[in-house]
């Protein structure tokens, strides 16, 4: 990858944000914080047939979290449930790699434009950046219903996977 | 010896390092100072040939290392120009030294002998909008832990007091009911020196406690507790090109002689049994189990250190590293100063702003060009609310930084500008 | 690798210094232990080449010092077998630790949510009279605020069981009104080596939280905190060939994200404001303030090296150690060991008195002849006084120690005995 | 000096020291104790015109506490309190010199065998051993009505000349 973080596919989704904005029909609504730096966005999920049929947000903050919740919007609407989890899951793993990913040819095609905050990971202190669309995303769904005990209620982050480190 | 400031980089062996293929440009020494050799190998010295545990060995290398312990306490003693080198204690950092504090007290509530130093419900604890996380959160917990009321002295956020405390609420919020008044000294998030002999005066006027943060002005002002006239001042080594692991925490012979113990341990008691035991006196009543002993010996080295070159000389180059970095930075378009935007009563912390740029963005990019500053809240997030902003950009100077370097600051954020425009 | 105590001993630069003309022997290692070249090396290392604050910068040489930082917090979980990294707190020492436990748990009296752990009068706190006193101190003043009652687990001062917690009293002591149990896994003064597992699980079975003290255990055995059964697992950096200034603290998951905080700063917060704040999750909620990073990082190379040399065979070399000095020693007339007088279930630290000779002219006459080792209570002031004596000589070996530095402390005790008759 | 901190006067003191043994008639009896290593004296003084008339001890403990009580027993008794305060003052100077003393002529002559403690103040965590003695003895006089405001009372040692350092 080239040296710097800011790839042109990140300062273009910064810049043209994709899915923005916060649908009138949705099952559910969250709000999530990085306290460090005050990066906030809010996402509304529908889902139908175990899948994410819509999916907006709002937010404010660097252009990492921004971008990389534009990119997340993309990937994830219209894509089953379980693959959108999936899907969350390979991109925190390449957020904790410390810029040592081995990711597979196939989790490269899957990520697609997410590859791009492989440079992030280098970063513990950016990490959340990255990280907060996907978290919010993750809890939204279960927040609609999804998943048998997962109710985690919106609210700020309080799980630890982001943290550095 | 007249300040030479390539002289000083070359005692500094990170500053030849070079990142992302660029000379190192370190602007945040506010956040942790670089080490100079010397401070290195004092701690290295320690290990290689004189190291035991201090205080409880009768041996050689008990007594060498011990001597070299409370040699630290004499260095920094006298830097501090404390009337007694039992008045020193070592910490971790300076959050340990303000939750010593603030334990110590709250200990008095059960603790006998030590009953003027309770708080109760109706007690007022002061500290001000601007300070750091560290000198709120233990007065936080202590109200909570009493149930005083911890109150904050406002600061301006706009105008010519820009980045100031509200003068006309100092005596209003230090008052009569107040027993503990807490206050940086100079900001780490805004660069404001505080009036400190003027609060201090006004806490012992009320009956007060008094206790300065001095993380911020140890390394870049003389220091003088006599003068200064408050009960306790603290720093953290790391800040003041000493090591990571150990500050200082300054306090009154008699408080400290009053106050109940804080953490319990070796080294601290008189004496031990099943029935209960009793302290020694200050400063190793407040010096649980085994110190950061080769710590605080490389910070008496980092002392040395930096009273040789002359804390009147450091100050001296900061304040015009402080004014060339606020003209510099005044010249690029939209940005704002977050803080006294002259040099007057202010440090060598800058903290602005650019429209439409998040702070993490700037710094970011100013890495990419080798260019280290801090981005966020710098642990002083109620200044953040004041201003309405979820963060700065901040440039802090040090002994080593050079107008050059303040140069490539100033053309990096102009850079960084370019490519979100 | 097979064990080979001379290739260790290069790696020590210390060991190759002269004391009083002569060449050292270190008998010490249970106050604290000397360092490899490669931890004095890995701070030097972090200062000259990656150093900044951890966790709050987004440049280049924060990213570097966070990385390591938290990297040596991997290797600590790894070294303890930890189920998680996030169950690993950086500390100053073991005091700290120990106390960090005794405060959070008196913090639970005012803090909302943490009632399951509140302590009222008539809990019982259980210690054994063979601690530390950084583990009794803590406890001691825990009962103070609390009204909690402390309680200790006897231990035999003749007979076979000489320095062995009285069996018959764990199960008695440690009762349903008991909250908290901690207690040591080696003990310093004596050597001795407790049944961690068997009151570990008495502990759980009455519903209380047990602590492990391994200060004396960590250097010396394997250890595997899944294992052991205890909730709570801790220990010392400079005893374990790392720098002074850390130490560690291992917690059960649940419990660390239940308990309510410690010190109060930067870096254990969620968020400030003014009108409260909100906590971290662990580890980071008990790390306030600028870490000890470079002893942190360098105590992860400590762990490295000696899991490189590997527990089983440390634990080997030593055991072998002490049944040698134990079998020396015991050939001096009037030597009486203090603890128990076989190699069984005990570690390679022999205390021991002599007639009609104060262990600091002991310990005193052993150093004028370059033989470095401790005398006084070690700060367990209770063995001494179930033993009756004011004091004891200890001689403590390390990875280090050979068979001919305790043959030149057989000899230098016999020394000793001539000039005083 | 010669390298051994345990001189022959030092050993001569501890196998026969003198005035040790407590006199019936003492205007004032002192305990004194060093908690880090049990060493313990009792002294009783007894004075007259402004001297120190009798001094007797007892006491356990290493035989630098032991011989340094002994030594100063012999050179207080017989002296006026000014005298005796101000050596008191001058051994204790000598024991916090780190074994970098720099004793007037004077001084030695006035200390006369005490001055074979001077190792001992290279050795922290022996200071106090060597100084139990002295201060149980200034203790004492004071207890015995000596000077305007001081009134220390019998006890252990509160103050910190003693301490490392
Ligand atoms: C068993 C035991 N516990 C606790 C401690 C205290 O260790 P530290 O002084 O490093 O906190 C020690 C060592 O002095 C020890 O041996
Ligand atoms: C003003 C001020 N106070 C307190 C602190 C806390 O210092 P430390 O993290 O070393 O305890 C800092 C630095 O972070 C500071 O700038």
């Amino acid at each position: 990858m080239s040296e710097s973080m800011y790839q042109q596919i990140i300062l273009d989704h910064y810049k043209h944000p994709q899915h923005r904005g916060l649908p009138e029909d949705f099952d559910a609504e969250v709000h999530h914080v990085n306290p460090t730096c005050g990066d906030e966005v809010t996402v509304r999920v529908k889902l139908a047939d175990g899948a994410i049929v819509d999916l907006g947000w709002d937010g404010e903050g660097c252009s990492i979290s921004q971008a990389s919740t534009s990119v997340m919007s993309g990937l994830v609407i219209g894509k089953p449930v379980d693959d959108a989890m999936a899907l969350q899951d390979t991109f925190l793993t390449l957020m904790q790699s410390r810029g040592n990913a081995e990711l597979s040819e196939a989790d490269e095609d899957e990520l697609d434009d997410a590859v791009a905050f492989e440079g992030v990971s280098k970063y513990p202190a950016r990490i959340k950046c990255a990280l907060l669309g996907w978290m919010a995303m993750k809890s939204a769904v279960a927040e609609a219903g999804w998943g048998a005990s997962a109710h985690n209620g919106a609210g700020k982050i309080a799980d630890s996977a982001g943290e550095p480190g | 010896m007249a300040f030479d400031v390539e002289t000083v980089r070359k005692d500094f062996p990170i500053l030849s390092r070079e990142v992302h293929g660029v000379p190192l440009v370190y602007l945040d020494s506010a956040n942790s100072a670089q080490k100079p050799q010397v401070v290195i190998d004092a701690e290295a010295d320690l290990y290689a040939n004189h190291y035991a545990n201090v205080a409880r060995a009768v041996h050689t290398l008990g007594s060498e290392v011990t001597n070299a312990y409370e040699g630290a306490r004499d260095k920094v003693a006298a830097f501090l120009n404390a009337p007694s080198r039992d008045e020193i204690i070592f910490t971790r950092n300076i959050t340990e030294a303000l939750n010593l504090l603030a334990y110590s007290l709250s200990n008095a509530t059960t603790f006998p002998g030590a009953e003027r130093f309770r708080l109760v419900p109706g007690d007022e604890i002061v500290v001000t909008e601007m300070e750091h996380h560290s000198n709120i959160v233990p007065w936080q917990l202590l109200a909570q832990r009493t149930g005083a009321t911890l109150r904050f002295i406002p600061i301006d956020a706009s105008g010519p007091n820009s980045g100031r405390l509200v003068e006309s609420a100092i005596d209003d919020v230090i008052n009569e009911r107040t027993k503990v008044v807490s206050f940086v000294y100079q900001s780490n998030a805004l660069g404001t020196i505080n009036p400190v002999k003027r609060i201090a005066a006004r806490a012992k006027a009320v009956g007060a406690i008094s206790i300065v943060d001095a993380a911020q002005a140890a390394p870049h002002l003389p220091l003088d507790v006599q003068d200064l006239g408050a009960d306790f001042v603290a720093f953290t080594g790391h800040k003041l090109y000493g090591p990571t692991g150990v500050g200082v925490l300054w306090g009154r012979y008699e408080l400290l002689a009053q106050l109940p113990p804080f953490l319990g341990g070796g080294e601290m008691i008189e004496t031990v049994d099943v029935g209960g035991s009793t302290f020694a006196v200050p400063p190793h009543r407040f010096e649980a189990g085994t110190p950061m002993i080769a710590q605080a010996v490389a910070l008496g080295t980092a002392v040395d250190y930096v009273t040789a070159i002359g804390m009147p000389e450091i100050r001296q180059h900061e304040r015009s590293l402080t004014a060339y970095a606020l003209d510099g930075l005044l010249t690029i378009d939209g940005l704002r100063i977050i803080g006294p935007a002259t040099a007057i009563d202010r440090g060598a912390t800058i903290s602005f702003t650019l429209p439409g740029i998040h702070p993490h963005d700037v710094a970011q990019l100013l890495d990419e060009q080798g260019i280290a500053v801090r981005a966020g809240h710098h642990c002083a997030r109620p200044v953040c609310v004041r201003y309405g902003i979820p963060a700065t950009t901040r440039a802090s100077f040090g002994v080593y930084t050079t107008t050059d370097e303040i140069d490539a600051l100033v053309r990096g954020v102009d850079t960084v500008r370019e490519i979100f425009t």
